[in-house]
Parts: C-alpha cells; structure tokens; sequence
C-alpha cells in the first residue's frame, strides 16, 4: 500500500503547515513517510509544492503520481492534474475550482470565516485530507496542541474537525506497524551527524539549499555547547573553521556551490597546513546564483579538483538521510586522521526531503580525535608539526596542550619544524609526505552500494542522492526479472574502482545516470577506471529523477521495449 | 624564551623594532610562549611569528583575523594576536577586519603598516598616500587612502592605538595594553620600508609622530575621532581610544562559563536527546 | 658555440643589473640569448639567481650547464660550482675568495672604491666578463647611458673599462648574426598580445609571479590609453573584468593560484552571462602560499573544473613567449566569438624567462569583435540577450549602442530576454544552448604540437612551458637516432585528441613529462582518450626541469641505456 | 518607458515604493532606458533591476560594486546605478564598499536597507540590531551593527544619504541628487521587510524618521559625522553630506579627454611602437 499527496500554493499560504502536519500525522500512525519540497526563489507567491508519500513499507524516494492534491490555488490544479492516478482527488476552496469528477471543492474559506480565524483555511483542508483517507484526528490534534495555544489552538482544533466533517472515507489503508522511526531530512542528519560526532564550531554564510543545516546547528548551540557564527562572508567562513581545527575543536562549515567556491583558497590552506575541516557542499544548478531552489549535481568535478596546488582530500556524496548522519560522522574521523579537508557532497533534494527511518545508532559513533599528547616528542626536542614518517601523517598538537611546546602551521612550503623553507630537498619531501597519506586513505575506501542484481547485466553507475530513486526503480525493474544493478558512490574521491572494474567486465552495458549535463561521474570513471560508459541518461532542468522517469527511460531509451 | 630563526627582512626594516617590542611584551607579560598563538595573513609583516617562538598559525594573505577569532572561541586560555600588514588587513582582508571589529573577540590586532606591498614589492597599499609614485602606480595613487584608525573607531572597536616603530620602548606599553585589554585592539603600527617607501621614511615619520600627552582622554570617543583623523604635519601616537565593551564571549553563556570549548568532553551519546526533534 | 653564464648572490646586491646588461649586450650584439631567474622570497639576503645563456643558433630553454659564475657572494660559489664545466671560470671579488685554478678573484671591490662608488661593482665585474668573451663594450656603455646620467654614469663607464682591463679573453665566440630579434619574457608577451588585441582594461592585485604582467599593462596605461586597477582582492578583480566587457571594452585579469582560486565564482559568473574575459594563471607551486617565487604546473586540473556548475570555457597553456603573444591574442578573439571565459595558463618559469625570437608579426593579428550593432533585432522586437540560436552563441549588443534597447544579463538563470526564471523547460533549453557553444568550440582547437620525430616510438607527452626544455632534449635524442618524438600541448581545454590519438596507436611507449606531482595531464588523457601513459616523469621541488635533466632521465628510466 | 515584469517581493515590502521612486527619478532626469545601467548583486533588493526597462548586469552577491565601477569606466556616457541590499553591500561586499568610495568613480549606489537577509528568509544582516531574534541568531545578534553612513564618511564619501521607502517624494529627489553628483554617491535606504523584520517596521521607521531640515549644511564633515551617528529615537533623512570631490575618470588624463573608453577604435599595429621595449 502506498499513497501521494501533493500540498501546492502559493509561497506564504501556509502550505509548509498543513504538509508538517499531514507528515508527522501520518508518521506517528506509524507509516513510513517520504516526503520532499519543490519551491520558488521567493517568500511569497509563485508556485511551491511539497509532495508527501506514505505506505506500509519503507519507501526510498518521491513518486511522480498522486492519489489526492492539495490545491492552495488554482495554478496548483493546472500544474499537477496531469499526474493524477485515475480515480485521484483534488482537494481545494469551492472558490478556486468547482467540483468535478476528480475535484473535492469544499467551502474551507467559509468554514474558516465562520470559525473567526481566516488563517485556519489550511487547517480546514487538513482535517478533509485525513478523513479521505480514514486516519484519526488524534495525532493531528496533539501536533496543533504544540504549535498554538489559547485562542488560536482553539480555532485551529475546530477547523480540524470541521474539516473531516466535510467529506467521506474514500481509501482504505492498510494497518501500519509501531511508531520507532525518525523523520529527518538530509541537512539535519548531517547536522545531527556532526554534532554526534563532536563538531562544536559551525560557522557559515546563508545559502540555500545550505542554510538549513547552518540553522539546526544554531538552534542546538546552547544545548550542546556548539559555537554557531554567521561569518561576513564564506571567505571568514573556513578561515575561522581551519582557526578553531587547528586550536583543536572540531570545526566545520558548509555551503552551496557559489559560496563553495569563494572557499576553494581555504580548502588550499587546509591541504598544505594539514589542518582538519569537514565542509558540507550542498549542490544546486549552477552556474553562478543559477536556480538557488532548485537541484543539481554539477559540483562534483569543481569539488574534487578544488584548490590550487596538490594535496589530498577526500569526497563523500551522500545518498539519503540515513547515509548522511554515518557518513559526516566518519568524515570528522577521517579529516583528523589524515589530517585533510572532508567535503561531504549533497543537493538541494536530500538537503530538503525527509523520511522515515530506523533512529540513528549514537553507540556506532566513535569520535577518533588521533591527537598526539606530546608523547611524540623526543625528551628535549622542539615539537615538529610536520615530522617526516612513512605515513606521511606527523604526531598533531594542539596549541597550549604541552607546556613549552609551540605548534607552527604555514601556508608557504615549510620544513618539518613548520617554518618557511626554499630548499628544493624539503619541498620535494613535503610533497611527497602529503600525497603519501592519499595512499593510506585510499585503502579505507567504502565500496560503492550495489542496489538490484549481484552481477548484473545492466549496470547503472550513478552517485549521491540518487540512491533513493534508483533503489525504487532498480527493484521494480528486478523484480520484472531484468538483470539490472546500479552502483550507487558515496566515497568519491580518491575514487573507489574495486567493485566498479569488478562488476563493469561482466556488464554488458554500462549507463551512467546523473542529474547534470556533463556526465562528470562519467569522466571520473573514464579517467580513474578507464572504463567508457555506453549510455549516459542526464538531468539538468533543477527537477530531480522520479523513479517513474529513471524507469521509462531505462525502458525507452536502454531496454528498448 | 621567544627567540628562534633568523629574519628575511631588509637591513633596516621597521619590523625589527616592531619585533623586539613584541617579544619584550610577551616577556614582560610572563607569558609562556606555548600560551601564546598569532594568527598572520602573508606579507612582510606575517613573517613576525616564525621569528619568535609562540604558537603560529601563519594563513593566507588577508585573512589573519577570521583564524585568530576562532582560536580564541575556541580555547579562551590562550593569548591570541593576529599580526598583518597594511595590504594585508585593509587590502585584501578589508572585509574581515570590519567584521572583526564588530565580533569583538578578545584578540590584540598589531598592524605593521608600512604605506606599501613589501613582499611584492613596492605596489600601492590602501593606506599610501594619494598621488605618491610607486612600482605600479606610474603616475601616483589615485585614490583616497584608508585612514585606519578612524576607521577602527567607526567600526565600533574599544581599543585604538597608534605605535610607531621607531618608538620601542612606547610599543612595547602599547602591545601589554592591547593584549591585556578585554576585547579586539588594534594598533596601527607605522613601519618604515627601507626597500620600496622613499616617501614615509624612517626620518618623516619621526619629524611628524608625537606621543599622546598624558592628560589625553581615552574615553572620549569624539575626541577619539578628532585624534584619529590627525595625520599630516603632526601624527599622534599612543592609546586613542580605550573604553570597555562586552566581548563574544561574554555574551554566549555556554562559553563564559566553564572550561574553554577545546577542554570539553566529547561524546556521542550527548547528541542522542536530539532525536527528539525528529519523532 | 653556446656559452652559459650565471650571476648569482643576494637579493639587494644588484644582481639584476649585471645580468640585464649581459642579456642585452649579447643580444645586442646578435646572439641568441635565453636568460631566466631563480630567486626568494625576499627583498634582501637570501640567494637568487639568473643564467644567461648565449648562442649562435636559435635556443630556447636554460642548461645546467655553467662556462662562468659572476658570484657576487660566497654562497653562489658553493651552490653551483658542481655545475660547472671542466675549465669554467668563476668571477669574484678577492674578499670572497681567493683566486684557484678556475676562480679569478679580482679588486672588484676595490676598484670601485677608488672609483669613489661602491655601488659600481657589479658594473666592473660585468666588464670582466664581457672581456673574458672578448666582447666589446659599445653595447654595454649604450645601456649604461641609457640608465644613467651625469656623475653616476662616468663612473659606471670608469667601472666597465676597468673591469675590462682585469682580464684576459678565454672564449673565442662565433661571430653572430645581425640583431633583428626581440628579447622578451612570457609575461611581457602576453602583456603585448593583450594590447595588441585590443584589450584596454586590466584589473589584478599583485602576486608574483603575475605581478610583472599588471606591471608592464600599467607602464603602458597612458600610451596605449588601458585602465590599469589594482583592486582591493581578486574578487573585485574579476568583477571588475566581467563588468568592463558587459560595457564592452576587452577585458582581462590575471593572478596566481592562490589569486585564481578567489576568482572562481566569477569565472562561473562569466559562464552563466556569457560574458567574453581572458584570464592569465601564471603558477607557482602551492597548495595555498606554497613557494612563491618557484615554478609548477599544478594547477591545471584545478584550473580545468573551475566554477560551479557546468558551462563552456577554454584553456590554453602557453608554451613559450613567441606562443604566448599569438595564444594571448587569439584568446580575446575566442572568448568574444563563444562569450565564454579563456583562462590563458603559464608559470613561473616561462614568466620571468626571457629568450630571443623573432619581432612578433602584427599584421597577423586580427581583433574580430563578433559585436551585434542592432541587426540582428526583428523591428520593435525588445532585443534578447539570450536568444536561442542553432549554434547557441547569441548576437550580443553592448549596452548604450541600440537606442530604446536594453541589455539584460543575469547569473540567476534566465530566459531569452535575461530575466530570471523558476522554468523547467528553459532551463533544459539554456544549458543546451551554453554547452553547445562548447561543440563548435571544439572544431577549431590546435592540435598539440609535435617535437623530434614524425611517428615516434617513444612518445612523449607535456604542455605548456616545458615545450623549451624538451624541443631541445629531444632534438638531442633524434640526433642520436632514437625515435622519439614529444606532443606538447598548448590548447588543453576543451582537450584535443585526434593527434594524440594517432601518435599514441604507434608508439610503442608513452611517457607523460610534467612539473607536478600528480600526473595532471595523464588524468586528463585518461578521462578524454582513453590513453594510459606508461610511465610518468615528475618533478616537483619548485625547480625547472632542464634538457639535461631530462636527457638524463630519458636515458636512465625509460631508454634504460 | 521603464516598465517591465510582474514582482516576486511580497505585497507590503518596500521593495516597491524604492522601485517607483527610481522610476520618477530616471523619468524626471530625462534619462532614455538604453543610456542607464544598473549593476546589482543577488538578494531581494538586488531584483530590483528586473523589474525596470534600463541595461542591468545582474552579477553576484555581493559584487555590485566592483562591475558598476568598471562599466562607468567602460562607457562614461552611461549613468551608472549599483543596486544592493545591507547584506549584499557590508556583507559579503563590505570589502568592495569601502574600496569603491575610496575610488570615486562616477555611480549612484543605492542600498535597500532592511535590516535583514530578506532572500535567505531572516538571518541577521550587518545592520541588523544588536540583542535582536531572527530565524539564525535565536540568542539575538551579538555584533555591534555597521553604520552605514558613518562608514560611508569615515571612507571618504562626498554624497552620503539616507532615504526611507515611506518617502517616495524625498527619495525620489535623494536619487536624483544622487545619479547627477559628480562622483560616488550613496543613499542607504530604509526599507521594512515585512516578512522578516518584525522590529524595524513601517511603523518603526516612521515614527523615528525626520528631513534634515532646510538649513542643514551638507558641506560640514565633522556634523555629517554627528548626524551620521544620530540613530535610534530620531533618524534623520537626507542629503546629510555633499562636498565635490576628484573624480577617478577627472584623474586619468587620457580617460577625461576624448570618447568614451568602449567607442574607441582598436587596431593591433597602434601596439608594434612597444616592441621597442624588448629590443
Ligand atoms: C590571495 C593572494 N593574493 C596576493 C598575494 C600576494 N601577496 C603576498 S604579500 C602581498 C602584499 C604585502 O603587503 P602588506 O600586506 O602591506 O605586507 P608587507 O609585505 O608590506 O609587510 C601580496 C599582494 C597572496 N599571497 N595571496
Ligand atoms: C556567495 C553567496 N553567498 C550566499 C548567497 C545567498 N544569498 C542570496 S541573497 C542573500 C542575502 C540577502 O540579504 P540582503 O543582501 O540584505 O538582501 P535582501 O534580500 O534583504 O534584499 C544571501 C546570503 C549567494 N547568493 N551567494
Ligand atoms: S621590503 Fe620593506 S617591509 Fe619588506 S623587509 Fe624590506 S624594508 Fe621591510
Ligand atoms: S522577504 Fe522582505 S525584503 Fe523580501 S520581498 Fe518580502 S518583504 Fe521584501
Ligand atoms: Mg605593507
Ligand atoms: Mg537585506
């Protein structure tokens, strides 16, 4: 069983309101819930939606269909009709379209008016909405008794009910299990991740589709003791982060791709100093302020590449919530570890779309700081921050953790002490000892997931958060008995080749599947596994995959039925 | 305590002067030198702390003083300083510097202004004078040069202060103020460039620089402006402004009190009330 | 006959002065002459030095060979004596050291004492050696006439003749040919090619080894009638460009890593816009501050990815400063024909080295503005900035040339007319229409060009300033009759492979030769042929390769003689 | 004549009385949509060139500076306006603020003012009020706020003023003043944000705002200076300073004579004369 919902109006119509509610309703009856945002780069007018999908078994993306819309205005009607299943509902204000076969107009406006509070008109459509499809008004209530108080709860209580009076039961839904799972979007898991993960300075510039993470992490400032500083500009903002990382807090800072590359110099400063950062990309078509609200995944070649000079780093796409929170956690570990910059990668549809899942695993955290207590420090010796070894990774101290011992960090090449040098002999040494711990990261790459058929004979390559819509489709197409996978990176960069080389000499067709123009996933592969995609199915209008379109193209363009 | 490697400055520079009172602050201070941290852009003037022996954070051009606010929220033992030249702060790091100003972090701010792009080699800075030649200002600057104090004050920050390189001894007081008042304090500190600034010279800067009588009331903020806006036949030297104002962190609760954020525990399971937010 | 000389001491001792009348003498006189610099980052003290090396036949790299050291310094002795060649002779002044069988100690120092200069030393010992050449002093008395007037220049020409008559002749040099060459360094060339293209505005903040570029631009400001602007960043910089061509004035920036690494946003800028500018990326090792004074080619992958998003730009490394000027040139004609950003690579090496070659051909340049003067506006049509066409290059007004019509451009995406759009369907169409600029692009990429032989058994691969010192080490190895041939590529982005692709099929091995760590191109051979290199010779200490090291090298690993 | 596309600002910003009053200020200049360019950022404000027919370079945030001042140097002919909000201009652009009045060059800079990042939804902007709420800072802003006019002054701004949207009749003058004074001339712009901002209102400004009155001398720095500061129960509106100033372009001999930068004719043979340098 499962069921689509859209919620679509004008900005400042207060769609966000009914969609939290119908979210959290129908997730604390128990379904799993996906749902996700589509809107405009403006606060009020144009056109925004959000589209709420639930069911009795977890589900892993957005759907194109819909069983019922929620039409704040008549664009929405226009705009989302054709998507109706047959036999799908339109609720809306008998003002803004009269009844027909599909369209439920129901007097919200008056019943709003009557109650004295026009505000309640989404309350109202709310009430209808779960009457259509029999859910109880109980967790409804409870979620408007923690919004609103006095007058104002009274009002929107009454719009409720006098919304479910409206109309009839018309779906029947399955009984769903217990209530244990989160709803969480992919921002607040990688907040959530870095906070578990003891990051304790965050500092940013607002950015959509960024900003939501930068505001989670202000909202639990105080509680948990996390510095959160609005910077002038993205410049501040990983110069203060490499500054709190190198004093020893764990530090991060994050944006999307304009304000990303206004750090790319840092992410330099970073490389050479060996200081640890965790920076979160959140992706949105470029180039430029391009499509601010809209999504993307066209970064990833400026990200790996970023920074002038050379010096590792590591790239992580992440591929839904869950993924998120794991991933950033890890990311902390490694960024001190290696002492590198971290770039977790994502895009304005994880950043913003929100799901059911199991409650995160705070006791699979570890937080590895790998510092050294100057036991490193041979008796008598100056500390050398930059200490050749055959790692390549020098014992790190923190500034005013050993008495009489300093820590140098320089941008310009330095010898092991950290002090500017321009012997030939250092500067190779350097070099090589930075490049050397790409080596040993190298070998604690995660593989990329294999959603579908163990070796199958379509392979999809494809990364990031495209993992939700391809595991929906892959495993209709599976079960149609089509011999399909789809390797889906997380770790991208140094670029995990293993299971790709493994599995590409048994494919029979190879199709890279991405939301960008360029095919970057593909060039990296040409250029790390030399391995030629056959086929490359591309998006780039700002709107992300639906498993529906994944699966007719696949079917259309690569199957050929 | 504070000595290590030997200078790449130019016989004659002003950052030997500005150097030794440095190291005679931080000495007279008792501090140890594992206490101290300076933050430095790239420059001339950001070569200071591979010359003595603290804690360096030596960053990019520009932008010594985002890193030096950070390490400061970050560990409030430590003494911070960021130390930039002219280019460096009001060039480049312009932005950071206003900004900087407004956060008020408690951090000592020593600029080694010179009038000039050192390392580069002799390029106009904001704070050369309008029509003075240069090595890429053929025919004189052509715009209006920053007045650093003045802008300092504008900008909101408690502690201004003029040095002079020349003035070793009025420095050194100087830089035990800066780092000991409670707040972000600057001090524009004028430096002779041997090398590329024929115009504000060793010998012009002495014919002009006077010290800030003894009478001179710090706390007058228009009289400050007045002093800050001196510059021409006669340039004040000396404390111009000096008033109390709530720092960063005394205003974030979490911070004032208890251990300095890198003291802290660390531990996953403090997060896992979180997902409360998220049922 | 080729000679080598090197002039070497410390920063301040007046270095530059001896070398830049030896240069111009020799080249004066009609020699070839390649000269180029190693120097720190410093103002005084330190260690630098140039090597000037002469000709009868055209040369067009440095050699780690040295005939003659003018030591100014102690220092300069013990760091290159090793380089010289049996019977070389080392200048100095009696303090430095005493005379030996190959030091000729001389009263450089006394001399211009009782000159009654000390600051004409550097000038005797330039005499010295001028006479150990046997090479009049006509040429170096102009040059000292030209710098210096009254009592300075008497004794400066006091200092030469003695100097002169310190010595005896040893070398017995071919006479040359006429001087009809000019004698110029890379930066200057493109400073010329700009001009010469009509470029008028340039804006930078100094960073070496850019500097000189923004330097010669602003030496010839009022002749030539270009706004010269240091700016407050290189942020400004490159919105300062961008808006000097929208008004359109041909435009340009130039920088460093570090300096580029600030300006991308804006290169992505230029893409969305669509607005023409030329950028110069002369590198230095990095990451960040690096070694600011050295060369490296580490920068090119960074350089490639630049800006988020995905839109056409072009790279080219220039070569050497004949190809520096012409490249530079064609660049400006380019970026206006595409409206796209031309990023113009170099480094430090080709930068600050200066070689003799033919006066540059002006008459070859042409400035093809591909300016739309109103024709292309169907009548009372409002004009479209962005108007679809086959070739997805749009006629572009300059604002204020059309009465009654406005020009709209915009880095939000956009319709035709330039104003923002929240579209689907014009989004697809915008990307379509920039990416297809790159299409056409391609069709007039130059193809690498090939040094040594035809159809080589060994192939190497490089670009940019390495084309110097391998036309002459490979010159070498075909003399030798080894089948070697080198593809050195200037146009790199989009990248050509049609001629690498043949070359590649019949060699039988590819070597990749750059001055990085990491193998850029090979990455980028890999990603756009398929083409894996067999070996990979690096260098990466922030020195040079030289012929004879990579002779060497040749010889060694890969010939294994 | 300047009319062009529907707005995406919420009904009550006063967003649209800043773009009426430009509208009668370039139709009362007489000004013809092709000879005026605007050069924005990204943010509410920086729309605003959308939605009027003039030339628009519509570039980055924070960047409105820097391509006004080079398309004035382009194309003297043109009237050149840059268009930004508070966070745009001493934000992200508060480097290219202060450097741009430092050059001088022939704009109008008008800054939408509304106390807050009004795109992004409610963070905190540089003038935002120390101690206020907003959907980041849930402690309250802990910086001390720029001031706009008095930053503006201390650079060395010859036009400095300020308007409110509630004043189209004087706004539309403060803009006329703006675009025909001979140099950079700024207006900061008081503008409610009736999303975001629920402290600085309508009603907020209106009751604090007052003209400068009529024999208010603009030619006097040190009370520009006072009135500059004046904020909080009364804030005056006006032309608050105005002195002539050298322009860059009056400075650049071969840029004041003759025609404009864009209009002249490019040959590459006027260059061969340089291969002189290098023989
Ligand atoms: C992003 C960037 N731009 C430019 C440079 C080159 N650079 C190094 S130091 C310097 C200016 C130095 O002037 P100042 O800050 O006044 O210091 P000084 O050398 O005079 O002490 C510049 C432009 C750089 N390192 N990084
Ligand atoms: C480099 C960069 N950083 C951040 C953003 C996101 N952004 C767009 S508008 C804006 C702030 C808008 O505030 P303001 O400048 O005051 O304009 P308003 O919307 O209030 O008119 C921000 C942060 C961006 N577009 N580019
Ligand atoms: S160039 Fe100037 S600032 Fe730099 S060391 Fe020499 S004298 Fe000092
Ligand atoms: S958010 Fe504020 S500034 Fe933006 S349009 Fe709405 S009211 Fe105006
Ligand atoms: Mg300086
Ligand atoms: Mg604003």
């Amino acid at each position: 069983m499962e069921h689509n919902i859209l919620v679509g109006g004008a900005a400042g119509q207060g769609m966000d309101t009914v969609a939290t509610i119908l979210e959290k309703t129908l997730k604390r009856s128990g379904f799993y819930v996906f749902s996700n945002k589509d809107y405009m780069s403006r606060v009020r007018g144009g056109h925004n939606f959000t589209q709420i999908r639930f069911s009795t078994t977890p589900i892993y993306s957005h759907s194109s269909k819909l069983d019922v819309i929620i039409a704040l205005d008549s664009q929405t009607i226009q705009l989302h009709e054709n998507r109706l299943v047959s036999g799908g509902k339109i609720i809306c204000d008998e003002k803004v379209s009269p009844s027909t076969d599909n369209i439920i107009a129901l007097p919200l406006a008056k019943i709003a008016a009557d109650i004295g509070n026009p505000r309640v008109i989404n309350t109202v459509a709310t009430g209808a909405l779960l009457k259509l499809f029999g859910i109880p008004m109980l967790q409804a209530e409870r979620l408007l008794s923690s919004e609103f108080s006095g007058a104002v709860l009274d009002a929107n209580i009454q719009a409720l009910h006098k919304g479910y009076d409206t109309v009839n039961t018309i779906y029947e839904l399955d009984s769903p299990g217990n209530d244990d799972n989160i709803f969480i979007n992919g921002n607040q898991a990688i907040a959530l991740g870095a906070i578990a993960a003891g990051c304790r300075y965050y500092c940013g510039y607002p950015m959509t589709p960024s900003t939501s993470l930068m505001t989670y992490m202000a909202q639990k400032s105080n509680q948990m003791g996390i510095v959160v500083e609005q910077v002038e500009d993205e410049i501040a903002a990983i110069n203060m982060a490499l500054g709190a990382s190198y004093a020893g807090v764990r530090a991060m800072t994050g944006s999307s791709g304009g304000g990303f590359a206004l750090m790319v110099e840092g992410v330099s400063l970073a490389g050479i100093t060996e200081t640890p950062i965790v920076i979160a990309e959140i992706q949105r078509p470029g180039p430029a302020t391009g499509f601010p609200t809209r999504t993307e995944q066209s970064d990833l070649r400026f990200i790996i590449h970023a920074g002038h000079g050379e010096f590792p780093k590591m790239v992580i796409a992440v591929r839904n919530p869950e993924d998120a929170f794991y991933q950033t956690a890890r990311a902390f570990n490694i960024a001190e570890k290696y002492q590198i910059p971290v770039i977790l990668v994502s895009d304005q549809y994880l950043a913003d779309y929100a799901q059911t899942i199991k409650p995160f695993d705070f006791s699979r955290i570890s937080i590895d700081r790998y510092l050294d207590d100057g036991g490193s420090i041979v008796e008598k010796e100056k500390y050398k921050r930059y200490k050749l070894t055959d790692s390549g990774i020098s014992p790190r101290l923190i500034p005013g953790s050993v008495k009489g011992q300093v820590i140098y960090v320089d941008s310009d090449e330095h010898d092991e002490y950290g002090h500017i040098t321009e012997s030939a002999e250092i500067r190779a040494n350097m070099v090589n000892k930075r490049l050397k711990k790409e080596e040993l990261l190298r070998q604690e790459l995660i593989e990329p997931e294999l959603l579908g058929k163990d070796n199958p004979e379509i392979l999809i390559v494809s990364w990031g958060s495209l993992h939700g819509p391809l595991k929906e489709t892959i495993g209709k197409l599976v079960n149609e008995g089509i011999s399909i996978g789809a390797l889906v990176f997380g770790d991208i960069w140094p670029f995990p080749t293993k299971r790709l080389t493994a599995l590409a000499s048994k494919a029979k067709l190879i199709v890279d599947l991405e939301q960008n123009a360029t095919a970057q996933l593909d060039g990296l592969i040409r250029q790390e596994a030399l391995i030629s995609c056959d086929k490359k199915l591309l998006k780039y209008d700002g709107r992300i995959w639906s498993p529906e379109e994944i699966y007719d193209r696949l079917k259309g363009d690569v199957l050929n039925v | 305590m504070f000595e290590t490697y030997e200078t790449a400055w130019c016989p004659g520079c002003g950052n030997f002067a500005i150097l030794a009172a440095l190291k005679d602050a931080l000495t007279q201070l008792n501090l140890d030198p594992s206490e101290v941290v300076i933050s430095s852009g790239i420059g001339q003037a950001a070569k200071t702390p591979h010359y003595i022996n603290v804690n360096t954070f030596n960053g990019l051009h520009g932008r010594a003083v985002p890193p030096a606010t950070a390490i400061k929220l970050s560990n409030k033992n430590l003494t911070v300083i960021a130390e930039s030249g002219d280019g460096d702060t009001y060039g480049e790091g312009g932005n950071h510097f206003i900004h900087g100003i407004r956060r008020n972090v408690n951090i000592a701010h020593f600029i080694h202004d010179n009038q000039i792009y050192g390392l580069t080699k002799g390029q106009a800075s904001p704070t050369t004078e309008k029509g003075q030649r240069t090595s890429l200002q053929f025919n004189g600057v052509i715009a209006e040069p920053v007045r650093p104090l003045f802008l300092a004050l504008t900008m909101g920050a408690g502690f201004v202060a003029r040095g002079f390189a020349g003035d070793r001894e009025q420095l050194t007081e100087l830089m035990k103020a800066a780092i000991n008042y409670n707040g972000y304090a600057m001090i524009d500190i004028l430096q002779p460039c041997v090398s590329f600034n024929k115009v504000n010279t060793f010998q012009w800067y002495k014919e002009r620089v006077y010290r800030l009588p003894d009478d001179y009331d710090a706390t007058d903020f228009s009289n400050a402006l007045k002093t800050a806006m001196e510059w021409g036949d006669r340039i004040p030297t000396g404390i111009i402004y000096n008033v109390p104002r709530d720092t960063y962190i005394e205003q974030v609760d979490f911070l004032k009190d208890g251990p300095a954020l890198v003291d802290r525990t660390l531990d996953p399971m403090d997060a896992k009330q979180l997902l409360e937010d998220f049922v």
